[in-house]
């Protein structure tokens, strides 16, 4: 390849960096929030960056952008970490949905993203934005982590159990339906493992009710269910969700054991 | 030695800098970045993908209480003493055909000894795996032949080795005490042909007059090779020496496709090279793999730096 | 001078091939014409057994007759490097469209390289128009409804399955007819055990060197595991809670935290028992040998018996100058004096996953046409080509097997197995390292569980840190999926597709938290009975 | 330079030497000998009577007719590698050598120092920063990836031979061109290439069988089947799970056919190459 003379070089390459400036401007705001969905975190969280400052820009949407893209920028590093909280304290102002939005990711870097983690920091934020009924799923979701916090409290089932119940009062806060449906799945879940299994099962009714909408999920509380039923000795109850699991997933590893469990519970006992 | 060059006439020669400009570059892109980029990433937790942590000098501190890591310098130890002595059969063989009279058989050895060079390594590893084969291995059947084990499960019994029975036959490559006895005993002959080839060479310089001083004083075989032909070959031993120890120190792929990447039975086969595979491919930890072997580089820095400085060899 | 002329015609020879080898590599002659609008579709899998590569070609070649733009490559790669190749060509992004998923596939590298297919297989599946199969999700196609293509960890479904697989006894029907006068496979474990015994005393007997079963560190452990999970039935139902039919290993790792199992407890030490009384059946120093020499050894009718998976019936067939029996794996039965009192009966098959799944990459040069071809594999009339060429079992529901592949179907009636011993990295390192204890001509079932003792709670403490680490690494890539999708369905609250993918992604980061702080108990389960023992 | 080869006048003669000798090469050669008689027997044939070669009359040639047709193109793709890497590697390493050799340059022990240090990192853990960098360069699924990693990979042993031999070579010769304005490329041409013909057949034959035998590099670097090298055909063999080894053995031999041809036609060359006593420490 022939060797092109410096000078020459130079120019190519300023002017390879003109264009991609331009280039960068006019991605929107929309694209770079799409670059995020599909795991494409450096590339939308330089889209964030450029749009700094652009006109017609919404710059609060734009700080929470740049704040939750920089969790995941590669190599995720604990100066990248500070970034993202000092982006979102500036958004803590306010009533607006990136205020709620910002106090829950400043709780979830608490939780995960600091070594060592402040998980009383988070578990505070998270009871505090719950109370605040914000009506946003995502910042519902806090419920879930309350409840898991909950069960990993204590060693022992008892604890554990006292824990777990204490979390109940968090549904009356939650506004949405996925926040209470995932709230229920995931409390009855782990009362069952604790051992409290009436409750447990109430739970898990009350998520059932919302609606659960994702096939993977639905069977895990149905088999749940009907097994807990089973054993509590509601056995009508048992039999309805066996039937319903039977029905809409017939083909799955467990099916033959659950035909099994029917046929028990089916036949009153001599 | 290199001609000394004033630093004026230097810069007159600057044209000779071109020369080492391409093999710079090769060097430069193709062995030193990767090892830069090793020593980056042995400061992150590091899947082998794009996602990684920081996580400083985590992976370092790790190491200190990694035991298998350090066990693993024992069973390394043990195989670079046993490769020592394993150089010795090559020198053997390079005297035998130094000494030789006809010129002719001199040749047709040579030419003998290049020949297994060609042969895949695949083949020479199928041979040895049948070897020691415990049911219908040459190993067992030569011991049983030879009622050698019969006199082995004797020793057993008095030494309480736990390791050859009666009627069984022994497992060499499954029982934790036979794995580095049948590592050393791997390649048997241990000729490597480019040595024994190395070695004639420096033989070669031996004047013909000198032989004969020997034989008027009724010299022994043994003083002629201690005191004539053995410190004409120092360089080329010690430059071998080296290079083995490079090789044995950095090497795990005899262990990988004999005893997998958990080392054998008993663990026993571990070599840290074998264990910097298992960190990387089994475990998926590879940041913690760099840092493996930027600490295995400077342990074999050290050593070949120790090897230069006490073994001093005057030209 | 000779000497200049050997080496003239040496390096004249060399120069020869070198120019034909450059021709032939500047000007390849590929087959059909690869102008540009072929596009190339590779996939890439590690089965070499006899027959797979064989079926693969013909539905490519089927495929091919549909789309004639479009040509299928098919990249067999062996077993042994299979992982360092995977890895290398994820991350230099010139990795095939398609590849098996199994061997050196962690979660994070699943999530990072390949293409979640959940919504996909929640439609039917286009080339089951004119099947029975028309309108059912082509999740429900498959006998055990796609289990098998399933990431736990990872709440979604990432490979279609072409055949489903189980392991089985062969037999070797002369040398069995020979020895005990009838062609009659064992059905019990009993049974099994005398057999092994009867031929072990007939090659004594006749100085033939016959093995009962032919053994390798891949076949041996195979036919063990399979029996020494008959023996944890009863205590997994009595610990596990109830809704949980699987085994789950953050469980049983806090389970054995808890003390709640350990390897002296009495179930365990009757696997262990178990294994060791079939191990002294197999080829001495099996732990040493590998899989193609167990193999050898049976096609050559060196040993009665083989317990292998169905992947190696076609090779073992078509070797084997004798008729060959299958058998199921004899467990214990509940009335069985010593091994009864723990098992439940024989392991139900229900569980066996689909298997030989095939994943799509996201670094894939053409994914419409690549999905398009994973559809195609995983249809009615591509799975009917797959069991006639390969006779392997079909994985899609309504294909009849090949006759040879009949006694390969996995059968549905027994119960769920108990849970296996941890294997993850560490601890596999402290089951293997220690092996000679259980099998060795000195070892014993309660010598290995003492091993197992000492070693295993220090290996599955740094397994669980490693398994939270990866389940983090997964759940803060979900962290600004998830706000990306509430910032856009908030502005646009018409949308139902952008809600529908909300709602998804919040009830699966929510399994994928529970199983995070699953694994959480678990580890300090762990510190905490390491802190004192 | 160096003296005519001693020849040791002693009387006894040399039998008790030769039996050892050829003790020692039977077992070297053993290897050679079991792939030559198992490639020419079934799995049956081969089972029944393992180390003695099959009578003449029931060899079996078709082995080596599946052999041929597998081995081939593999042979093919090796021969194109294995050469130009080879070429490439001595062009470079000559150059580089000459450098150290003729004069001490400023800065010189500092650079062979950074070469001497290369010989000692551990490989394992970059081929997957190494496979990062191919793919920067989208050298991935080419020959041309192993071609230049065999080049960069010669360099070091190349030019540490190298560097000694043209040490060894007389001054005064340099000197007579340099008077009369020979550049240094010109030197290199015409003083220390004539001279150096075996050391440089010798180093060829290295790295040609370097770049031959080598299957982890291929492997991870090539991706479709058409472009294999050697080293990756024959792990395809020996990954097969019923293994038939009169095949595997016959492709074995076919593999190491070409080495032999070559070695046949250069081995003057290559042992005087190695017995020019130029390998020094």
């Amino acid at each position: 390849m022939s060797f092109l003379p410096p000078r020459l070089l130079l120019a190519a390459f300023g002017f390879l960096i003109f264009v991609a400036s331009v280039l960068a401007k006019n991605t929107s705001l929309q694209s770079a929030w799409e670059f995020a969905e599909v795991n494409l975190f450096s590339d939308s969280n330089r889209a964030f960056r450029e749009l700094k400052g652009q006109p017609g820009v919404d710059e609060r949407e734009r700080a929470f952008g740049e704040a939750v893209t920089y969790l995941n920028v590669q190599p995720r590093t604990p100066q990248n970490i500070a970034r993202s909280q000092e982006l979102l304290k500036t958004l803590i102002s306010g009533n607006d949905r990136y205020t709620q939005l910002a106090e829950f990711y400043l709780a979830r870097i608490d939780e995960d993203y600091l070594i060592p983690p402040e998980s009383e920091r988070a578990k505070a934020a998270y009871l505090e934005l719950l109370t605040r009924r914000t009506g946003n799923p995502l910042v519902e979701s806090a419920a879930v982590r309350l409840a898991l916090m909950a069960e990993l409290s204590a060693a022992d089932p008892e604890g554990r159990r006292e824990a777990l119940l204490a979390t109940r009062s968090l549904a009356q806060n939650l506004l949405t339906r996925e926040g209470r449906r995932d709230f229920h799945l995931n409390l009855g879940l782990a009362l069952i493992k604790a051992g409290d299994l009436p409750e447990g099962l109430k739970e898990l009714l009350a998520a059932d009710t919302e609606g659960i909408t994702r096939p993977l999920t639905e069977r895990g509380a149905w088999v749940a269910i009907a097994e807990t039923a089973r054993v509590t000795g509601q056995t009508e109850l048992a039999t309805k969700y066996y039937r319903k699991f039977l029905e809409k997933y017939s083909r799955d590893t467990r099916s033959y054991m659950l035909e099994q469990r029917l046929k028990e519970v089916e036949t009153p006992q001599p | 030695m290199a001609l000394p060059i004033s630093k004026t006439k230097a810069l007159l020669e600057w044209k000779l800098y071109l020369f080492i400009v391409p093999s710079m570059v090769l060097v430069a892109t193709f062995s030193y970045y990767p090892t830069i980029s090793a020593i980056y990433h042995s400061f992150f937790l590091w899947g082998g993908g794009d996602t990684k942590e920081f996580v400083g000098l985590k992976n370092f501190t790790d190491i200190l209480n990694d035991k298998v890591f350090w066990t693993s310098f024992i069973t390394i130890g043990i195989l670079v003493i046993a490769n020592i002595f394993r150089m010795i059969p090559s020198i053997f063989l390079a005297v035998l055909i130094h000494r030789l009279k006809s010129d002719r058989w001199q040749y047709w050895y040579r030419v003998l000894l290049v020949v297994p060079m060609i042969v895949p390594g695949l083949v020479t590893l199928f041979i040895w795996k049948f070897f020691f084969d415990p049911n219908l291995g040459v190993l067992n059947a030569a011991l049983d032949a030879s009622h050698l084990k019969v006199m082995l499960v004797h020793l057993d019994k008095f030494f309480g080795w736990g390791v050859f029975f009666e009627g069984v036959p022994t497992a060499w490559l499954g029982e934790p005490a036979l794995i580095i006895p049948a590592l050393i005993i791997w390649g048997f002959p241990w000729i490597g042909a480019v040595g024994v080839l190395i070695f004639l060479a420096g033989l070669q310089s031996i004047g013909a007059e000198i032989y004969e001083a020997a034989d008027l004083d009724g010299v022994t075989s043994l003083q002629k090779f201690l005191h004539i032909e053995f410190p004409l070959i120092m360089t080329q031993v010690r430059l071998s020496m080296v290079l083995m120890l490079i090789g044995t120190l950095q090497g795990y792929g005899l262990q990988f496709l004999l005893l997998g990447p958990d080392g054998g039975a008993g663990g026993r086969g571990m070599v840290p090279g074998l264990w910097m595979f298992n960190r990387a491919f089994i475990a998926g930890e590879f940041g913690y793999a760099c840092a493996l072997g930027l600490f295995l580089f400077v342990f074999i820095l050290g050593l070949t730096w120790i090897n230069n400085k006490f073994v001093k060899v005057d030209k | 001078m000779r000497e200049r002329i050997l080496n003239g015609i040496g390096i004249g020879l060399l120069a020869i091939c070198f120019v034909v080898a450059l021709g032939r590599i500047l000007w390849p002659k590929e087959r059909g014409s690869t102008g540009e609008d072929v596009v190339t579709i590779r996939i890439a899998h590690w089965q070499l057994e006899t027959g797979v590569r064989e079926a693969l070609e013909a539905m490519a070649r089927e495929y091919e007759k549909l789309h004639p733009d479009v040509r299928i490559q098919q990249i067999p790669i062996p077993e042994r490097i299979y992982t360092n190749w995977l890895i290398t060509q994820l991350i230099g992004g010139t990795a095939p469209d398609i590849i098996q998923i199994g061997i050196g596939m962690t979660e994070e590298r699943i999530a990072r390289f390949f293409v979640p297919i959940t919504e996909l297989v929640e439609q039917p599946n286009p080339y089951n128009k004119g099947t029975a199969l028309e309108e059912v999700p082509m999740r429900n196609t498959f006998f055990d409804g796609m289990q098998g293509g399933y990431q736990e960890n990872l709440l979604e479904y990432y490979s279609v399955p072409l055949s489903g697989t189980s392991i089985r006894v062969y037999y070797n029907l002369e040398l069995l007819k020979e020895i005990t006068g009838s062609d009659k496979l064992p059905t019990s474990y009993r049974e099994f055990i005398d057999l092994c015994k009867t031929t072990a005393a007939f090659a004594k007997a006749n100085k033939r060197t016959i093995v009962p079963i032919a053994g390798s560190k891949y076949n041996g452990p195979l036919l063990m595991s399979a029996l020494f999970s008959s023996q944890t039935q009863k205590l997994m139902d009595k610990l596990s809670p109830t809704g949980v039919l699987l085994s789950d290993s953050a469980l049983t790792a806090e389970w054995f935290a808890e003390n709640k199992w350990t390897p002296n407890s009495p179930e365990v030490l009757s696997g262990l028992k178990l294994m060791r009384e079939v191990s002294e059946f197999l080829s001495p120093g099996f732990m040493q040998l590998q899989r193609d020499d167990a193999t050898f050894y049976f096609v050559q009718g060196r040993s009665l018996m083989i317990c292998s998976g169905s992947w190696d019936s076609t090779s073992i067939q078509s070797q084997a100058p004798f008729a060959v029996g299958v058998g199921r794996i004899p467990f214990p039965t509940p009335d069985d004096p010593i091994y009864g009192p723990f098992t439940k009966g024989r392991i139900s098959e229900a569980g066996t996953l689909s298997a030989v799944n095939f994943g799509l990459v996201r670094s894939s040069a053409n994914p419409a046409i690549a999905q398009d071809f994973l559809l195609f594999l995983g249809s009615q009339p591509a799975n009917r080509v797959w069991t006639n060429v390969s006779r392997w079992i079909p994985s899609v529901v309504g294909v009849e097997p090949h006759p040879a592949a009949a006694p390969f179907q996995p059968l549905m009636d027994g119960y769920a197995p108990g849970f296996p011993l941890p294997n993850q990295a560490d601890a596999a390192r402290v089951y293997n390292t220690n092996i000679n204890d259980l099998f060795g001509p000195e070892g014993s079932p309660q010598k290995f569980a003492d091993r197992l003792a000492e070693g295993l709670l220090e290996a599955q403490k740094s397994d669980l840190a490693r398994i939270i680490r990866s389940t983090s690494m997964n759940s803060k890539r979900r962290d600004t999926v998830v706000a990306s999708l509430a910032v856009q369905q908030a502005k646009d609250p018409g949308n139902t597709q952008l809600a529908e993918k909300l709602d998804e992604a919040l009830q699966s980061i929510a399994s994928i938290e529970r199983g995070y702080y699953l694994n959480k108990a678990a580890l300090r389960a762990t510190e905490t009975a390491a802190a004192n023992p | 330079m160096n003296t005519p080869p001693a020849k040791p006048l002693r009387k006894t003669n040399d039998l008790s030497k030769h039996i050892m000798i050829w003790a020692i090469l039977a077992l070297e050669l053993l290897p050679f000998y079991m792939m030559i008689q198992i490639s020419l027997k079934t799995n049956k044939m081969f089972f029944e009577n393992t180390w003695l070669p099959a009578l003449p009359q029931d060899w079996v040639w078709k082995n080596y007719v599946d052999a041929f047709h597998l081995v081939i193109p593999f042979v093919a793709n090796s021969v194109v590698v294995a050469v130009t890497a080879t070429i490439g590697a001595l062009f470079f390493s000559l150059l580089g050598a000459y450098f150290f050799a003729r004069y001490k340059m400023p800065g010189g022990n500092a650079l062979w120092a950074a070469f001497l240090l290369i010989m000692l990192l551990p490989g394992v853990a970059n081929i997957v920063t190494l496979f990062a960098l191919l793919q920067s360069f989208n050298l991935l699924n080419t020959l041309w990836a192993l071609i230049i990693l065999g080049v960069a990979g010669g360099q070091v042993f190349c030019i540490y031979v190298l560097r000694n031999f043209i040490e060894e070579l007389p001054k005064d010769l340099f000197e007579a061109a340099e008077m009369d304005g020979a550049s240094h490329l010109k030197q290199l041409m015409h003083i220390v290439i004539p001279m150096s013909g075996p050391i440089i057949g010798t180093l060829a034959i290295l790295q040609f069988l370097g770049s031959w035998n080598d299957f982890l590099l291929p492997l991870v670097v090539l991706r479709d089947p058409q472009l294999f090298t050697i080293g990756v055909g024959l792990i395809y063999l020996d990954g097969e799970y019923v293994k038939q080894w009169g095949s595997v053995m016959a492709a074995f031999f076919v593999a190491s056919l070409p080495l032999l041809i070559i070695f046949l036609f250069t081995m003057k060359l290559f042992v005087r190459g190695l017995s020019s006593g130029a390998v020094k420490g």
